[in-house]
């Protein structure tokens, strides 16, 4: 996601932002390499959801987390995502006890499936979102994922 | 230099499966030496995925994605030789292009 | 580190003695005794003594998978010696303390920082709490342990003496010597005697 | 080993519905396991090992590619699962990474401390004081080589051989050192891996002297660590078991972690090999 688009959500949130990003995204190529620092820097679900252009978001059940009910080990939790949303534009991963929420944030393009499947690390055990971008709306699932000491250490 | 990544990408019915393989540190930033002293953040942030000129998939990543990272995605409208293009860049600006010929069919 | 240190190394065999095809069991051992010398090396607080073996250490390793009778009898008569109570009236510390002990598995190792207090390592075996799901099972589950048995003078100092030295009562017990070996003080054993045996205890909850 | 008979009984009482959560548990953690399966970044390694078996390093310039591994110089396929084993120029028992040691010394012209130098990936020393096995990225050359080379055994049977006196010997030696309780904790190897189906923690714990649970562990190292990033070798393996054992530490291809080895290789003997695994 190019922070162009998210600067112009951030600001309006409302149906006529919204419409103006479509513009914006398709010329998105340039701005590939941008990061949003605000959004990765944000410690709460809402900061994230905020800092990511969203007001608020409703739960979906059209946004499936695959991922272990129990992490044998923090350090790598795979998830998949899955969006049967129509118009899915983008898949972030938020965790919400990690010491910074967000964890990934995907752009899927017209063409590619809205699904994602990667692993991350989980500081401990926590909440987990998945929040989509769907035609300019926001929805999410949320799944908690225990996370278990390890080895003879601790 | 940093290592290559391992890509596979298949044609499955009509999509692409693409999973690759990402060497890196991924350090969060957080973590102390033996010494006490921070261990500077060093990650991934940026994962461009491209095929015949059009980006099929872009990302921005944080520090919580897992140490050697992995990524799983399907794309439509990839045939058997043609490539798939990836590009990672760190926070360090560090980059990495790889390339892989899509695969099989069936 | 054991009053009773042998280096001599005595260990069993389960070979047939004279089987041509095969190393004796005296070349074995001396093999054996010759790479204890050459393969470890001193690092941080884990010396080279360590493979050193008191009596116990010594009969358990020799007599793995079928201790007689008699050899257990010896160990566990030994062991009951060394147990060394604190003062009536202390043997119950606090569970709070207790269950943070149970947690750590750290302590002894040579990356572990030697003026930092062990832990016992108690999870690692055993099942203790109900909240915690990440347990072995190499020791006996100890939940409920003193809902069934309250928490009278006898029952405390059972619990005390069996961490202080499980061989006293179990010979060749897998597990560790705590008090006997210094690993863990006093006050810390008896953190643990109240986490088994509190009331209030998640133990027993 | 005896059961605590005071002990015992607790087990029988506990009550119903906290089985049927352990059991969830259980489960939940085989389906974790199941799922990191789908990638394995020990591949990573693999690739690193294969070009570092190739290419020319050291005083003599020179690669490893006719390093003898006990099948004729530069035969890699297969040969991991007949290790250890002995060899008649060094008049040792060797394993993978005791014989890569004599390759770097008589082929490349390094000093065997040069090659034993930093044998485990990002742990030549203890790096994070919280989680002192996961360095900061030290590439270890001696582990990516492994890592190939074990790869290139995939799918063979475990077959140690067993024909020569001094390879029974280091198997006899290392049956010892399997039951040698020492040390602060009074640890042996066979505290943890004597009995079949227990657990420190949530790990479980393989029964060494049971065909069947030394084939999955012998099977499955080297291995991918997910916990500390790294991939692991089965010298490391023997490493680690004995620092948690408050044992001093093992030195590296020594004879003691060699003979551990060949003790574990032959009570996996038959099975069938699966490495580098992704692990916990």
């Amino acid at each position: 996601m190019d922070a162009k688009r998210r600067e112009v959500l951030k600001t309006g949130g409302g149906v006529l932002a919204l419409a103006a990003t479509a513009g914006i995204f398709k010329s998105g190529e340039a701005l590939a390499q941008e990061w949003n620092k605000a959004a990765f820097d944000t410690k709460s679900v809402a900061e994230t959801l905020k800092a990511l252009g969203g007001g608020a978001s409703s739960p979906s059940d059209a946004v499936e987390i695959t991922a272990p009910d129990i992490a044998e080990n923090g350090a790598v939790v795979p998830i998949a995502v899955e969006s049967k949303l129509p118009k899915t534009q983008v898949i972030a991963i938020l965790i919400e006890k990690n010491p910074t929420t967000l964890s990934a944030d995907f752009d899927i393009p017209a063409g590619t499936d809205p699904f994602i499947s990667t692993r991350v690390k989980m500081a401990e055990t926590s909440n987990v979102y998945a929040l989509v971008i769907a035609d300019g709306k926001y929805f999410h699932a949320m799944k908690e994922i225990k996370v278990t000491i390890g080895g003879c250490g601790g | 230099m940093a290592d290559p990544m391992r890509i596979r990408a298949n044609l499955t019915g009509d999509k692409v499966e693409v999973k690759v393989l990402m060497a890196h540190e991924m350090e969060t930033g957080l973590r102390k030496d033996a010494g006490g002293n921070a261990i500077p953040a060093h990650f991934i942030r940026n994962v461009t995925v491209t095929h015949g000129g059009k980006t099929v998939l872009s990302a921005q990543w944080g520090t919580s994605v897992s140490r050697n990272p992995f990524l799983h995605f399907r794309f439509k409208g990839g045939r058997p030789g043609e490539k798939v293009t990836i590009t990672w860049m760190d926070n360090k600006g560090d980059k990495r292009t790889d390339e892989a010929v899509i695969a099989g069919g069936g | 580190m054991k009053p009773r240190m042998i280096l001599a190394l005595a260990l069993s065999s389960i070979w047939i003695a004279g089987c041509a095809t095969r190393p004796s069991d005296s070349e074995a051992e001396r093999a054996v005794a010759e790479m204890i010398k050459v393969s470890f090396r001193t690092r941080g607080q884990a010396t080279i003594d360590r493979l050193g073996q008191d009596d116990a250490q010594a009969l358990c390793s020799k007599h793995a998978g079928e201790l007689p009778k008699g050899v257990s009898d010896g160990i566990e008569k030994a062991q009951q010696a060394t147990i060394r109570y604190p003062n009536p009236g202390k043997l119950m510390g606090d569970w709070r303390q207790g269950e943070r002990i149970a947690q750590s598995g750290v302590g002894k190792q040579f990356t572990d920082d030697p003026a930092r207090p062990a832990g016992g390592s108690c999870y690692n075996c055993h099942q203790l709490s109900k909240n915690e799901l990440s347990f072995g099972t190499i020791g006996p589950s100890l939940y409920q342990f003193g809902r069934q048995r309250g928490a009278s003078e006898a029952i405390q100092k059972y619990v005390y003496a069996k961490i202080y030295n499980p061989e006293a009562s179990v010979a060749c017990s897998n597990m560790p010597r705590f008090g006997h070996n210094g690993v863990l003080t006093e006050d810390q054993i008896t953190h643990l005697v109240a986490l088994l045996l509190d009331p209030d205890s998640p133990v027993n909850k | 080993m005896r059961i605590d008979r005071v002990l015992a009984g607790v087990l029988a009482v506990m009550p119903p519905c906290f089985a049927l959560a352990q059991q969830d548990t259980q489960k939940e953690i085989e389906r974790y396991r199941q799922m990191l399966q789908e990638s394995n970044p020990a591949e990573l390694f693999e690739a690193r090992g294969e070009e570092l078996w190739k290419t020319r390093r050291g005083p003599k310039n020179a690669s490893l590619e006719r390093c003898d591994l006990g099948l004729g110089p530069g035969v890699v396929k297969g040969a991991y699962v007949q290790l250890p084993r002995y060899f008649a120029d060094t008049e040792r028992v060797q394993d993978a990474e005791s014989r890569l040691v004599t390759c770097m010394v008589g082929l490349q012209g390094f000093t065997p401390e040069e090659a034993k130098r930093n044998p485990f990936s990002g742990t030549g020393v203890p790096m994070i004081a919280s989680d002192p096995f996961s360095g900061v990225g030290r590439r270890s050359v001696m582990t990516d080589l492994v890592a190939w080379i074990a790869s290139q055994s995939r799918g063979m049977k475990i077959a140690p051989p067993m024909s020569h006196p001094k390879e029974r010997l280091a198997y006899q030696a290392g049956e010892r050192l399997f039951y040698y309780r020492a040390g602060p904790y009074d640890f042996g190897c066979v505290t943890c891996h004597g009995e079949e189906g227990k657990r420190i923690r949530l790990q479980n714990l393989p029964k060494m002297t049971n065909a069947k649970d030394a084939q999955r562990a012998f099977g499955t190292w080297p291995g991918y660590r997910v916990s500390e990033g790294e991939l692991r070798s089965m010298q490391w393996r023997m490493w680690e078991c004995i620092r948690q054992m408050r044992f001093p530490e093992l030195e590296f291809t020594s004879d003691a972690s060699i003979a551990l080895i060949t003790y574990l290789a032959k009570k996996a003997e038959g099975g069938t090999f699966d490495a580098p695994a992704i692990k916990r």
